[in-house]
């Protein structure tokens, strides 16, 4: 079990590790964004999975990972919005038309995201 | 080499690259993030070296909880302050050259 | 094990390094959040995971949400910013020389006698089973007192920098999101629950890893999701509650102390008998003023709601 | 209660409440604690002079678990003159930092930041534990660096900056030394640390240690940082920066050379040391000289001040074995920072009081101040006494016990350096002393009471007085001073 | 038998994370790639602290896997949709 164990930990460190490509090539700030996203929840991942090898009380350690990562997606929208300090959702409350083309896709994103 | 033998010497090039960093480069609040990256070496060399010998020595961790969380403290008043100067000035860099180091002429109101 | 040691330490160099050469200071902040996760999973392999905990909440967490805040400041200022990382060849040999030195250090480090025995001994008296925990609050309290200082310290730093006419706005930038929209139904669902996680990591510090910062951090966490996604606004520097919530806990710690003297044992010293419920007090009332002080830090100074920063 | 516990609790407890109630019951509150930690400050020198060594384990627990806190000579004289200064410094920033005079938060951050400061002083003093020495020194920084930035110009918030940064790379070198003591030896008590097995790794760690505590006290070429912090801040503030704050690390550094680990002092080290200092006082006095604002003079004279402690370490260790001129240049050493603290915040006072009639710390702006405030005036001739060296101030006792041991060690040539140093000073102080004390008119502002302008004069006084009945002082630093500094001449 | 749980469930968990991580690399744009990464992580991170739950000791261990997990779902779920629009809103793609 711990030969498994550590191989599934060093495989999803593996990913972050690939993660870290897309962090550094962007190109766009969201980007980077979910691939931090991607770190983190690996990171939860790599604890919970160590977590019968080196003591349970490393699940805490995945937790606090989990409500400060929340926290840092947050922080970082509100970095990215104009003022910073609005939210994103707002900023095309009156839609420029130049963003038309885009909308439609941001419309399918949030139905696969919901479903 | 052992597991340690990594976390410590990636402890101490995180120092030397952290400072690298504080020396080379220009934006303050990056600045800052290089003064966190040298902390952190320092403690993650503190750690491994508590971990020596066997047993596991709590005083560090103690220790090293202390200064991260003092790490904060400075990086905030930090941030605050750059964040100041650059609304006043328009640049998140340090003006140029010793000239500054005298400041300017106006004589402080708030004496 | 030794291979997943050696990946993490190479990925955890990889990633300073991203940050030191990178050009763009967002991407750095992007690569510290990922920077402080690694470290905190470096952590837990070093058998210490209370430092686990302190760095996933206020390395990885805390203080990359700061830096997002202060960039997002800069951007509101309008800030023109130097990328630039020229090679700085001195500065470089210089460098890998405190690289070289420290690594030296590390095998010339002779291994010494640790206060183990001592601890041992003071155990039974210190209150509480976790080790750390009995370190800070109890055996070296004098240091986290000061350092619940220091944090104060910083805040008041911080809000001294506030621009003119902005002193009695609420602290922090304005912040504003669509009604009825995607962020403020999470600052709605992700409070209660992180609340609940930071008082169990305050509670369980007592007997496993966790305690007043690690807790505390959670809390302000939860709060700053609450500021940040416009379900709480933030409160001004005037209203004296929150001012009282800031020096609560130094306070406790401080006044415990004192009993201490009083009572003829000695400053800072808690009395067997009672230093678990002590120590108990004196966590609850650090981790609200920890939880306050770290939420208004990152808020920043207050502002009001005009423009942002005027940039000459 | 004891005294020592008194000192350590008030100030915190000071700045707690000051921060949590209205303005005007703040400031009240500071007061009381002000009053409460000066007489605690007194009593407990009184204490030392009479008992000897007080030593406070913390907790109950003794090292290597635990930190002890110890008051000996050198520590209570640095509490007794931090308190002076205080003290006085409050009494002046009364008005200067009143609500409607400095604006809404400077009135706000003052008092617990000057507070906080003061704590984490006594606290540095005291300590026999270097992780608690950091932990002190970084509430000392910031609370100091918010200081620098309370004025809210951008010029002090630049400054602010430098100072931060410079004082959080000293942090980490020094928390590196750290590092590497408690890996080797265990424990990070100075006298457990004293009777250790030497490791290979020591002199690496006391050379970070080194640098760090020196970037902190501004020692020349650390010094860039200083002029424009302490000339930024306002005068009050910047009494309390350039008397108190560099002291705190220095003491550091002589607990580390002289208590610690002299095993180490070399006599490489020493010189390399010494060296520094010597460009401090060289560099610092020229720069001072070509100075036209009153506060960067001050600033300046500063860093040459710093240079003369430095100077006196070659002479003040040999190694760990006493030598006949060693307690003598130590003397020296601390009789000048002390001297110079009280001197200095004088000085700044002086300045500060001046600016709140003329708005300008410009020299020609200062023509005739001493015919509208002559008490002030006087205060800084007599601090510039102190400053130069000249008897019988302070200044001069201690440079005379340095110069005796140079030439009892047969070290003339730093000698040479203080008296340099000494004719510097006489230059650059002898420019604003001779506008002040030219016939001009100034009073544009209402003139302040005499009891406030009194203040500046009783710090100034004092550092005279320092060399006028140094016996007691002599006595004081006697108790619990270093072996490596023990034989007198 | 909860062994064979856990290798299972842990393999699989792994697959997924090396799913999202190939679509975060190889997908060509913003929105492909952020749609692979939520689902594929979210499971990856579900599978595993599920296989993971066979090997817990008590039902507290549970708990807490089942509440990170929960939590990641909730915050992954939420900023997906939050990225997605400031990636929308995001002018300067450098």
């Amino acid at each position: 079990m711990t030969t498994w164990l550590t191989f599934v930990a060093l495989g999803v460190l593996f990913c972050l590790a690939a993660a870290l490509w897309r962090v550094w090539t962007g190109p766009q700030r969201a980007d980077r964004m979910m691939a931090a996203q991607l770190v983190g929840t690996g990171g939860a991942g790599i604890l919970i999975v160590l977590a019968p090898l080196s003591g349970w009380e490393i699940l805490d350690v995945a937790l606090t990972l989990v409500v400060l990562a929340a926290l840092a997606s947050v922080g970082f929208v509100k970095a990215a919005s104009s003022d910073g300090a609005g939210d994103p959702e707002e900023e095309d409350s009156p839609p420029p038309p130049l963003r038309q083309a885009g909308k439609d896709v941001r419309t399918d994103v949030r139905t696969d995201a919901d479903g | 080499m052992s597991a340690l033998d990594f976390f410590a010497l990636t402890g101490a090039a995180l120092v030397g690259l952290g400072s690298y960093g504080l020396i080379a480069i220009r934006h303050l609040l990056r600045q800052i993030i290089a003064f966190n990256l040298i902390g952190s070496g320092l403690f993650l060399f503190f750690g491994a070296a508590a971990v020596r010998g066997g047993d596991s020595d709590p005083v560090p961790q103690a220790l090293i909880i202390t200064g991260i969380v003092v790490a904060l403290s400075a990086s905030a008043l930090a941030v605050g302050l750059v964040v100041a100067q650059a609304e006043a000035s328009g640049h998140a860099e340090l003006p140029d050259g010793d000239k500054a180091s005298d400041g300017p002429d106006d004589a402080e109101n708030a004496t | 094990m030794i291979l997943f040691d050696a990946t993490l330490c190479a990925l955890i160099i990889a990633v300073a390094l991203a940050i030191v050469a990178g050009r763009d200071s967002f991407r750095a902040i992007v690569f510290f959040i990922v920077y402080g996760l690694f470290v905190s999973v470096a952590w837990v392999r070093l058998d210490a995971v209370n430092v686990a905990l302190a760095e996933a909440a206020i390395g990885a967490g805390l203080t990359a949400v700061l830096f997002l805040a202060g960039i997002g400041r800069l951007r509101r200022a309008h800030v023109q910013a130097d990328e630039s990382v020229p090679l700085h060849l001195p500065a470089a040999s210089a460098c890998t020389g405190l690289t070289a030195a420290l690594g030296w250090a590390w095998f010339a480090l002779p291994l010494p006698d640790r206060p183990g025995p001592q601890l041992a001994q003071a155990m039974p008296q210190a209150g509480v089973e976790n080790a750390v925990t009995a370190v800070l609050l109890n055996f070296r309290a004098w240091d986290t007192l000061l350092e619940s200082v220091v944090l104060l310290a910083a805040l008041i730093g911080v809000w001294t920098l506030t621009r003119d006419g902005n002193w009695s706005a609420p602290v922090g930038l304005p912040q504003h999101v669509r009604p009825g929209g995607v962020l403020s139904g999470f600052g709605r669902v992700l409070p209660p629950v992180g609340f609940l996680v930071g008082v169990y990591l305050v509670y369980a510090g007592t007997s496993r890893p966790g305690g007043a910062f690690q807790g505390g951090t959670v809390l302000a966490a939860v709060g700053l999701v609450a500021a940040m996604a416009g379900m709480v606004r933030p409160p001004r520097i005037t209203a004296t509650g929150w001012r009282v919530a800031l020096i609560i806990g130094p306070l406790v710690f401080l006044l415990a102390g004192v009993a201490g003297e009083m009572l003829g044992s000695g400053f800072l010293t808690l009395p067997v008998a009672i230093a678990g419920n002590a120590i108990l007090a004196i966590e609850i009332a650090l981790t609200v003023s920890i939880a306050v002080t770290l939420a208004f830090l990152v808020l920043g100074p207050p502002e009001s709601d005009d423009s942002g920063g005027s940039a000459s | 209660m004891s005294a020592l516990v008194i000192l350590l609790v008030l100030p915190l407890l000071g700045a707690l409440v000051a921060v949590a109630l209205p303005l005007k019951a703040g400031r009240l509150a500071a007061f009381f604690a002000l009053a409460g930690s000066t007489a605690a400050a007194l009593w407990l020198t009184v204490q030392v002079a009479a008992q000897g060594v007080i030593r406070l384990e913390l907790g109950g627990w003794p090292p290597p678990l635990g930190i002890a806190l110890e008051v000996d000579g050198l520590a209570a004289a640095m509490i007794c003159m931090a308190a002076l200064v205080v003290l006085c410094v409050a009494l002046v920033a009364l008005p200067i930092m009143a609500p409607d005079k400095a604006g809404a938060r400077a009135a706000f951050g003052f008092w617990p930041l000057m507070l906080m400061l003061w704590a984490a002083l006594n606290s540095v003093f005291v300590s026999r534990d270097l992780f608690n020495l950091y932990v002190g020194l970084e509430l000392l920084t910031l609370a100091a660096v918010a200081l620098v930035a309370i004025g809210g110009k951008p010029a002090a918030i630049t400054a602010a900056i430098r100072y931060l940064f410079f004082a959080l790379a000293g942090s980490l070198l020094y928390l590196a030394g750290v590092v590497l003591i408690y890996a080797a030896h265990g424990t990070l008590d100075i006298d457990l640390l004293a009777q250790r097995v030497a490791a290979p790794t020591d002199p690496l760690a006391l050379a970070l240690m080194t640098a760090g505590l020196m970037a902190k006290t501004a020692l020349f070429p650390f010094h860039v940082w200083l002029p424009p912090a302490h000339a930024g801040a306002p005068a009050p503030a910047s009494a309390m920066l350039s008397a108190l704050v560099p002291k705190a690390s220095f003491v550091i550094l002589l607990r580390l050379w002289f208590e610690a680990m002299p095993d180490l002092a070399t006599e490489t080290a020493l010189l390399i040391i010494a060296l520094l200092g010597t460009g401090a006082v060289f560099w610092g006095s020229l720069r001072a000289l070509a100075q036209s604002r009153l506060k960067l003079i001050v600033a300046y004279s500063t860093v040459a001040q710093i240079g003369y402690l430095f100077v006196a370490f070659p002479l003040a260790s040999q190694g760990s074995t006493g030598v006949p001129w060693d307690a003598g240049a130590w003397n020296g050493a601390v009789f000048l920072a002390i001297s110079h603290g009280l001197a200095k915040s004088a000085m700044f006072l002086a300045v500060g009081q001046w600016m709140m009639v003329t708005s300008s710390d410009r020299l020609d702006d200062l023509r005739g101040m001493a015919q509208a405030m002559p008490m002030t005036a006087f205060a800084f001739a007599l601090s510039a006494v102190t400053l130069t060296g000249l008897p019988p101030s302070g200044g001069f006792t201690g440079k005379y016990l340095v110069m005796t041991a140079a030439f009892a060690s047969g070290q003339w040539g730093w000698a040479l350096v203080m008296a340099a140093g000494g004719l510097l000073a006489v230059a650059y102080v002898y420019r604003p002393l001779a506008l002040i004390f030219t016939p001009g008119d100034v009073a544009r502002g209402i003139l302040p009471s005499r009891a406030w302008q009194a203040l500046p004069l009783l710090l100034a006084g004092a550092s005279v007085l320092l060399g006028l009945a140094s016996a007691p002082p002599f006595d004081l630093l006697a108790i619990g001073r270093p072996v490596a500094a023990q034989d007198g001449l | 038998m909860a062994d064979m749980a856990t290798y299972v469930l842990t393999g699989l968990g792994l697959m997924f994370f090396l799913a999202g991580t190939v679509g975060l690399i190889r997908f060509p744009d913003t929105f492909s790639r952020l749609h692979a990464l939520t689902k594929a992580d979210n499971l990856g991170l579900g599978l595993t602290a599920l296989g993971i739950a066979f090997q817990a000791q008590s039902w507290r261990e549970i708990a807490l896997l089942v509440l990170i997990w929960a939590l990641a779902l909730l915050s992954s779920g939420t900023v997906a949709q939050l990225v997605a629009r400031t990636a929308l809103n995001e002018t300067d793609p450098e």
